[in-house]
């Protein structure tokens, strides 16, 4: 199944809560870090963002929820990219939108 | 003012077991010398069978060992082991 | 090479594009002058073990380079010396000042045979192997080192031997006992002084209070341990040192006034150089006051003996009962020198009421006759000490072991205040003697035979201005009933006789630098000149005026700063600050053992086992690194150590600087997740080249947790690059390739080993590089991209890696490696700048603290400062074929730069005035 | 000790010429003797600029004169004067070993390894095996006399 | 005898020496040879003491010879070259012999065995030293001027660098302007300075250098000549005519840069409309008027397809394996630029590995934060582009940093970042006998000790025709050539090693063997006596000796290592009868 970008996804995170995963340079330790093992990749949860990828977004909900906002992914990302904050407004995002609501 | 003493001497730490500073262990092989060569006189050793000959940290004679080495002290046999450990033996050393 | 020197070009840094800076400058035409910091030319290069993509050996592309350097006619190179500042004259020319580190080797002599090396006592970690393995204090850098000359690592005087009056080298002989070599040990106190076993005894050791481990648990035994080199040498048998027998004589005559520590020491030197030495000695028995002041408990009879031996032995004639009332006079008897160190012997007296009853007497003929074994009569008397000072307790002391039935001290100081020291004063108390403190005599009475003591509290000893004084609450008074009393009021010389000039406490007059009287050929030493002091201080003495009178018997020049010109003392929290964890060493405990009350002169403080001095010698913590123990002067053949050597200050014109200082390598600690430094099996990739090179420290590839040959091979990449959490957001261009490298290089020596490289990009960017790249992968080299997040350690001393496995669906993953290399990045070098402090205008560097270049794009190697270039690594992260391109760069430039200046010049000399 | 020395005499102790480079392999057997390593003393040592100028005829002049083998210590790719100098060094290698062959002499007389600036262990390994290989052919002038 | 005066001294280096060698036996053994006038033992040879009785012994016995036996001859041919000249010898009559580091310390286990190898090997030391020449350096006068081939960035400022260093250089440009690609360029990473500018800056300094010569449509021709002179035979077109003109040189810098890859059709979709090469978008987003547009029309959306012409599968007929260095860091830069201009750019990266080495990092940060979109391409399974119906093109891949996942990107645009390739200079390869590698690009003779050199002498390489490299970096090798040629020339003459090969011109039949031999051309044909005979060009020759070897009559020798010298070695090696 191929996917058509979509830049429209991030845009409007962007502007609608300050949504930036622009620096990640995909190196994964934030997805290594996290102490709670496999459950939260954000990496992978943010190019789907940035890659317009609104059905995969969606189907990591619980997943975006389940995040403890620890921080430990931020304080170790080389390259500044402020995950916590992201995760937030991924979550603000959900909630106002209705993404996954009601699904599960 | 007992505070100030205190904060004086800051460098003073009780080590972390395992984490002697690379000085400090340094420092022993010429302690060690002595003990490991006698250990050394019953026949070649590896290094982790010479730590449990003297009783002391497998990495910190292996400082040891690597330094009677390069001062010629001692040497090693070729061949490895199957655990994959080099033997080392004493040998006769030149000028003493 | 001293005062300034002119040159066209100076080179700072000798690494590969310091290197060929210099050549090329040099080749030009151009008078070179390079300065390197470490003790060969070759920067970092010369320790890799191949370089990509070719995989050359690197030690056969840089020596050649390295040895044309330092033989280039028109290239001076100055290694192991620094560049303090570099200051502009204002007309495109420059003036550096540059300091030459002592290399403590007679560079012409040495002929890099390693002796000294072998024979050092002191290790330290080998920098240039990367800390991996150990280096001695004195050292070749490594085995292709240009030049290849030895030099000795110091950092100055250690505290201890700082500290020592007598100027024995406490750390030297500390050293020695470490390495085993007592009777090295025994050797080096006594080119100092023969009182080996009277100062292990004896001796307060100022040394110990010094002591950097003071600082920590507590100082080392220094006193004991030279006492335990006494024990195991005199326990030998050894007395006296049969080949010294053999000095040349050389004609002369010394007469020595006075067998004390002054005396002794000042006979030893002087027989040494072949004096005949003749030590008048007017008590029955040779020793002064260790003789006759120090009671044996604390030293005994044979030990002076066996000290005294080292002096006859050279031939040195001791006479006793001579008195000598006319120094000057011992010329008629044919001396052409004499040193009078007659100490201070006469006792002072207390001036009060009721001193001449029979039964007062003085604590100095007192000890004397115990220690000569005459009958004192003590047994069952009431003894009262009058005095605080060592001299004292060491009365009452000896007197409570003849059997007093009681024995009181009355001390005018209070407890803390007393000088004798706190351990005797606890020791005394341990005894069974009744310390009177804070209190003084008033009179003695008695009818003609002594009876009692009236004692009244004082107040106060001395005087605002510090000179004594006591003053007395007349109220409060007590009184002991005593048959004997013992006055330690303290001693003088007994000097009236000698026709010399003398001060008001009776000392002798003499020049404080050279110990020489008013009377030419007389010198003076010891406490006669000083007043009581320790016996160190009197063995100082003596040394010096052995060799002063030499000097003067030779008729050279007595000028005071040639005697014992030492280094500064090294810097206590320096040496402290060397290491970031200390290993808790108790210090061992006295073995001192206190009787209540004791009947005989037993010494009380037993003797070292072999394995409490080296215990004891091994918290040594080599403050100035070298120790002095003069191994490496004992085998150099060549006769090349020279301690003596200082540091050179030098200046130098020059008409362009090209700055060649190369970089820093990520320090891997500061990456906490990966362990380095504390998970023995992660190492960075400096240590893998070295460990790959063939001059390797381990001579194959192992893991330095334990020494096992690796299976399974972890690279993580990008550590300390591209990481905004330790602020370095470049890429470090050099880690990709040298991974590479290396993982061809173990694929070669470990074939059965995996090799796994973690990796985000491979830059692979450079002529052949991207296929050398893919020949390692063709090799069986593992690539995984995914930056590795942490690691742990198992029991086993194997890591457990985490990382998202990125290209494979971007699993999460661990997995288990037996040895870490961490790719480590660069970072710019430090102090570059600094060099240039004081200008007008600064050295500019890039956002990243580089040196920076003001048009990379038409003029790469220009700085901001006009005739200031920057060669290779030191303006950003390069590798070597760069590195030389640049420096290529920067050397046309600074070329240009002089070739515009003498244009110039020139058009300025012919214009008409 | 007599007796030893006489034992000693009549082992044969294979005489090896060695020639090697000034830059690159000279330096390398230098460093065996700063590290103190041990090999025969019958091992002799004559420095060139680069391998790819022996003559073959010295290899064999060698043997005439009463060596028992000859190795070359070549640079292989660090040679700093010609880039095909271990080619060049091969063949040199080839033409000495018919000539010897041509005078019944061995061609494993003549032996050819790359030793580095750093090369020390390597090049006493080498002689230590090459004295060994030697030995089991016995001294070269059997052939020639 | 052969007349000769020679001095030995055995060296017991304290006891380094002495105490494995019987240094004292070694002296008694030679003392006797033929022509040793002194032989002795000294216990440090290096000392000053010593080297002062060396020098009085010569005076006093009128030594011509000098052998000294001590350590390696790394460490003091330099020292005793010196005492020989002090002493009134040549330099090149001493010979040094290692019984340090080849004998006494290799043999600390067999005294008798090091005591008879010293013997050896002084022995041969001085039948070698028996059989010296006085030599002298070679002096050759240089020519100070230098010929630069290529009138691109590098070979601008590898003009001006030489100007600088007080030399005279002629610089050859094939067309008609000079500047080459760069002049061609808008803003350069990293600091944004515009390629038109800096060669402009650079051309007017060197049309205004009297130094400097410039040749535009002009060509190197022919070469000839040895170390540090050079004739050079440039021609000039001047619309049909041709003028050739013939000068000097020390040196020549070779600076000819090179070509961009050209995809083939149908290569990513090359030939499609829209799909076009970085250097042509470079072009397009410098000379955008405020809106990025194609053709015409807006563009929204582009897409980079990268390593276009490098890191090709070598299994591909004349594939590029290289990496082609620079075109990482100009995408990105070009992504850069190209977002600084009006409208809202959607940019994607299809990369393989991001290759931003160095602070060109920064860059790739940059880019990544202002909209460009990076995705990672399997390196088997290129990115596939099509044109849409709609008229859009559409490239599609999958992205290794998305897991499996197979992405599309619509775009107005389709960038080939495509790399540098080797330039078709086969003229100048034949003129000047320059060594092409395997990738096309000229060689160097070491890439870490001789990085500027070729094989052939005096001929210097720089710039982007020995290897992709930026522009920055192509003008540092630039200067680097300059800096190798102030070397050889700036001093008007040069030095050589005089051990260098010789003919017997009574023994050379002239086959041609040692010229074909010689890298170096340092071997010539040259009549004499009506014979055809080779002769050494001294100034050419490297000193290697490899034509040695190859002259089937034994006519050529290396002089310090002749065939005698080495015979006479192995016969000193070989005559001692040690008691």
């Amino acid at each position: 199944m191929t996917a058509l970008v979509n830049p429209g996804l991030a845009d409007e995170l962007a502007r609608s809560d300050g949504f930036d995963a622009d620096a990640c340079m995909n190196c994964g330790v934030c997805s290594a870090i996290c102490p709670m093992g496999v459950d939260v990749e954000v990496r992978r949860l943010f190019r789907y963002v940035l890659l317009g990828m609104e059905d995969k977004v969606r189907a990591e909900t619980e997943r975006v929820f389940s995040c403890l906002l620890c921080r430990m992914c931020e304080e170790n990302c080389p390259a500044g990219v402020h995950i916590a904050e992201n995760v937030r407004t991924l979550r603000h995002h959900i909630v106002r939108t209705g993404f996954g609501l009601g699904e599960g | 003012m007992t505070q100030a003493t205190e904060t004086r001497r800051p460098v003073i730490r009780d080590a972390v077991p395992g984490r002697r500073d690379v000085r400090e262990v340094v420092r022993d092989e010429q302690v060690m010398r002595r003990r490991i060569l006698e250990v050394l006189a019953g026949g070649p050793m590896t290094v982790p069978e010479i730590a449990a000959a003297v009783e002391r940290p497998t990495h910190e004679v292996m400082f040891w060992v690597m330094g009677l080495r390069k001062y010629g002290w001692v040497a090693e046999i070729k061949e490895v082991d199957d655990d994959g450990y080099y033997r080392y033996q004493v040998v006769e050393r030149e000028g003493s | 090479m001293k005062g300034t020197t002119k040159y066209d070009a100076l080179v700072v840094g000798s690494g590969i594009g310091g290197m060929e800076s210099a050549l090329k400058l040099g080749d030009m035409g151009y008078k070179v002058l390079v300065v390197e910091k470490d003790a060969s030319v070759g920067g970092k290069m010369i320790l890799l073990s191949k370089v990509f993509p070719t995989l050359d050996c690197a030690s056969c592309i840089s020596t050649p380079k390295m040895a044309a350097t330092i033989h280039h006619p028109n290239i001076d190179v100055l290694t192991y010396a620094e560049v303090d500042g570099i200051r502009a004259n204002g007309d495109g020319t420059y003036r550096a000042r540059i300091t030459q580190r002592p290399k403590f080797i007679d560079e012409a002599a040495c002929t890099g045979c390693r002796q000294c090396e072998m024979a050092c006592n002191v290790a330290v970690p080998d920098e240039f192997n990367a800390d991996l393995v150990s280096r001695r204090a004195a050292y070749i850098a490594f085995p292709q080192a240009v030049p290849k000359k030895a030099v000795i690592d110091r950092a100055g005087i250690s505290p201890c031997t700082g500290a020592c009056p007598a100027g024995i080298k406490a750390h030297g002989y500390v050293a020695r006992v470490r390495s085993g070599e007592y009777e090295q040990a025994f050797d080096l106190v006594l080119e100092a002084t023969p009182l080996v076993g009277s100062l292990g005894r004896a001796c307060y050791a100022p040394c110990e209070s010094e002591c950097t481990r003071g600082e920590l648990e507590g100082p080392l035994p220094i006193r004991r341990l030279k006492r335990f080199i006494a024990d195991a040498h005199y326990g030998r048998g050894r007395d006296g040192d049969p080949e010294a027998v053999a000095i040349e004589q050389n004609g002369k005559k010394v007469a020595v006034v006075g067998s004390g520590p002054a005396g002794l020491t000042a006979a030893l030197q002087l027989a040494r150089k072949g004096y005949g030495v003749t030590i008048l000695e007017a008590a029955e028995q040779a020793g002064g006051m260790l003789r006759l002041g120090i009671p044996a408990y604390r030293l005994p009879n044979e030990v002076i003996d066996h000290d005294i031996s080292n002096v006859t032995a050279l031939g040195v004639e001791i006479r006793t009962g001579v008195r000598v009332d006319d120094p000057a006079g011992l010329k008629d008897d044919g001396f052409d020198a004499v040193l009078v160190a007659t100490g201070t012997h006469k006792a002072v007296r207390l001036r009060v009421p009721g001193e001449e009853l029979d039964g007062v007497r003085s604590a100095l003929t007192f000890l004397a006759d115990v220690k000569l074994g005459k009958d004192v009569g003590l047994s069952g008397k009431k003894v009262l000490v009058v005095g605080g000072g060592n001299v004292a307790i060491d009365a009452a002391r000896s007197a409570r072991r003849l059997g007093a039935a009681s024995v009181d001290q009355v001390s005018l100081e209070c407890c803390e205040e007393m000088p004798a020291h706190d351990f005797e004063v606890e020791e005394a108390r341990a005894e069974g003697i009744t310390l009177h403190d804070g209190w003084g005599i008033d009179h003695f009475e008695g009818d003609g035979r002594l009876q009692a003591a009236e004692i009244k509290v004082c107040t106060c000893v001395f005087d605002p201005d510090g000179r004594f004084h006591p003053e007395y609450d007349e109220t409060q008074r007590d009184i002991i009933a005593c048959d004997v009393v013992i006055v330690a009021a303290g001693m003088r010389a007994d000097t009236e006789t000698f026709g010399l000039e003398t001060n008001g406490d009776h000392t002798l007059v003499a020049d404080p630098g050279t110990l020489q009287t008013a009377v030419p050929h007389i010198f003076a030493a010891g406490d006669v000149v000083t007043g009581p002091t320790m016996i160190t201080t009197a063995v100082g003495q003596g040394r010096r005026a052995a060799f002063m009178i030499d000097r003067y018997l030779q008729g050279q020049v007595l000028d005071p700063g040639l005697f014992d010109e030492p280094l500064p003392v090294v810097d206590k929290d320096t040496v402290l600050a060397r290491q970031q964890v200390y290993d808790r060493r108790e210090p061992l405990e006295s073995n001192a053992v206190m009787r209540a009350a004791p009947t005989d002169f037993e010494e009380t403080e037993g003797p070292m086992t072999e394995d409490e001095a080296f215990l004891g010698a091994a918290r040594c913590l080599d403050c100035g690194v070298c120790s002095e123990c003069h191994a490496c002067v004992d085998v150099c053949p060549a006769d090349a150590i020279k301690l003596d050597d200082r540091p050179v200050a030098i200046e130098a014109e020059v008409g362009t600087v090209v700055l060649a200082t190369g970089f820093n390598l990520f320090p891997a600690d500061a990456k906490p997740q990966y362990g380095y430094g504390r998970f023995k099996n992660v190492i960075t990739g400096m240590q893998m080249d070295r460990l790959l090179a063939p001059t390797r420290p381990y001579n194959a590839v192992l893991r330095p947790s334990d020494g096992k040959v690796p299976d399974n091979i972890a690279y993580i990449m990008c550590t300390g690059s591209r990481d905004e959490t330790v602020d370095n957001p470049l890429c470090s261009k050099i880690c990709c390739m040298y991974s590479v490298k290396q993982n061809q290089l173990i694929m070669g020596a470990l074939p059965l080993a995996d090799v796994t490289v973690y990796y985000i990009d491979v830059r692979s960017v450079g002529k052949g590089y991207d296929e050398f790249y893919q020949q390692a992968r063709d090799m069986g080299c593992n690539f995984v991209k995914g930056r590795v997040s942490g690691i742990t350690e198992t029991e086993e001393g194997n890591l457990t890696l985490r990382y998202e496995d990125i290209e494979n669906g971007g699993a999460l993953a661990e997995a288990e490696h037996d040895l870490v290399v961490l790719a480590v990045g660069v970072q710019p070098s430090r102090g570059v700048a600094e060099l240039f402090a004081g200008n007008g205008d600064a050295l500019a560097l890039d956002d990243h603290y580089y040196v920076g270049e003001v048009d990379e794009d038409l003029d790469p190697g220009r700085t901001n400062l006009p005739g200031v270039f920057v060669a290779g690594a030191a303006a950003g992260a390069k590798d070597i074929p760069d590195s030389i391109l640049h420096a290529g760069a920067a050397v046309a430039q600074a070329a240009a730069h002089l070739e515009r200046a003498r244009v110039a010049d020139e058009a300025k000399a012919k214009v008409p005035s | 000790m007599a007796e030893d020395a006489t034992r000693e005499d009549q082992a044969f102790h294979p005489r090896i010429l060695v020639f090697s480079t000034n830059n690159i392999s000279d330096p390398g057997i230098d460093l065996a003797g700063s590290s103190h390593l041990h090999y025969s003393p019958n091992v002799m040592v004559i420095s060139l600029p680069c391998t790819s100028g022996i003559k073959p005829s010295w290899v064999l002049y060698a043997m005439q004169r009463g060596f028992d083998g000859v190795f070359i210590a070549a640079d292989g790719e660090e040679c700093a004067y010609l880039p095909d100098c271990a080619e060049r060094t091969a063949g040199i290698m080839t033409s000495a070993q018919a000539l010897l062959e041509e005078h019944g002499l061995e061609p494993q007389r003549v032996r050819m390894a790359a030793v580095c600036s750093v090369c020390a262990e390597p090049f006493t390994n080498y002689m230590h095996e090459y004295s060994k290989s030697l030995a089991g052919l016995g001294p070269s002038r059997k052939a020639t006399a | 005898m052969s007349g000769r005066r020679i001095g030995v001294y055995v060296c017991q280096c304290g006891g380094n020496i002495g105490d494995y060698v019987d240094v004292d036996k070694v002296v008694e053994e030679i003392k006797g040879d033929d022509d040793v006038v002194i032989a002795r033992s000294a216990m440090f040879t290096c000392s000053d003491a010593t080297q002062q009785e060396i020098v009085q012994d010569a005076q006093e016995q009128g030594l011509d010879a000098l052998v000294v036996a001590s350590c390696s001859p790394k460490l003091h041919t330099v020292t005793f070259r010196d005492v020989a000249k002090r002493a009134g010898m040549n330099p090149f009559q001493y010979t040094q012999v290692n019984v340090r580091e080849q004998c006494s310390w290799t043999h600390t286990d067999d005294k008798t065995g090091a005591t008879e190898k010293a013997t050896r090997l002084v022995r041969a030391g001085i039948n070698r030293t028996r059989l010296t020449e006085p030599l002298e350096p070679i002096v050759v006068e240089t020519t100070p001027k230098s010929l630069v081939v290529g009138g691109g960035i590098a070979g601008l400022r590898a003009a001006l660098g030489l100007a600088e260093l007080g030399l005279t250089v002629f610089l050859v440009e094939k067309e008609a302007r000079l500047g080459g690609h760069v002049a061609g360029y808008g803003p350069m990473f990293p600091n944004d300075r515009k390629g038109s500018d800096l060669v402009a800056t650079l051309e007017e300094k060197v049309r205004a250098n009297p130094a400097i010569t410039v040749f535009t449509n002009a060509e190197l021709m022919a070469k000839s000549g040895s170390f540090g002179n050079n004739q050079a035979t440039i021609a000039i077109h001047d619309g049909d005519k041709l003028e050739t003109i013939q000068v000097d040189v020390g040196s020549i810098v070779v600076a000819t840069g090179f070509d961009d890859y050209e995809p083939a059709a149908g290569e990513f979709g090359y030939g499609l409309d829209g799909v076009v090469t970085l250097p042509e978008f470079k072009k397009m987003v410098d000379e955008a008027p405020g809106l990025l547009q194609y053709k015409g029309r807006p563009v929204k959306t582009v897409a980079y397809i990268y390593c276009v012409g490098s890191r090709q599968d070598e299994s591909l007929e004349g594939a590029h394996t290289y990496c082609s260095r620079y075109c990482c860091t100009s995408a990105v830069h070009t992504a850069l630029e190209a977002q600084k201009l009006a409208g809202d750019l959607r940019q994607y990266h299809l990369y393989r590995d991001m290759r931003t080495y160095g602070k060109y990092e920064l860059l790739w940060n940059a880019s990544r934060e202002s909209g460009s979109l990076y995705l990672r391409v399997p390196d088997d399974e290129p990115p596939a582009v099509e044109k849409l119906s709609s008229g859009g093109l559409k490239v599609t891949t999958r992205d290794l940093l998305t897991g499996e996942e197979e992405i599309a990107i619509p775009a107005d645009l389709v960038v080939l970042v495509t790399g540098m390739v080797p330039r078709d200079n086969a003229e100048l390869v034949s003129v000047l006998k320059l060594p092409v590698g395997n990738d096309g690009f000229y060689n160097e003779i070491h890439p870490k000790l001789r990085p500027v050199e070729t094989i052939v002498d005096g001929v210097l390489i720089c710039g982007a025709c020995q290897a992709p490299k930026t522009s920055s970096e192509a003008v540092a090798a630039g200067l680097a050539a300059v800096t190798q040629s102030g070397a050889m020339l700036k001093r008007g003459y040069a030095e050589l090693d005089p051990m260098v090969a010789t003919v017997y011109a009574d023994l050379c039949t002239w086959c041609g063997k040692c010229r074909a031999a010689c890298p170096y051309d340092a071997i010539e044909q040259v009549e004499l006596d009506g014979r055809q005979v080779a002769q050494v060009v001294k100034t050419a020759c490297k000193g290697c000796g490899g034509c040695v070897p190859v002259c089937p009559e034994d006519a050529t020798d290396l002089l310090g290592y002749t065939d005698a010298q080495i015979k006479s070695m192995i016969d000193g090696m070989m005559e001692v009868s040690c008691s």
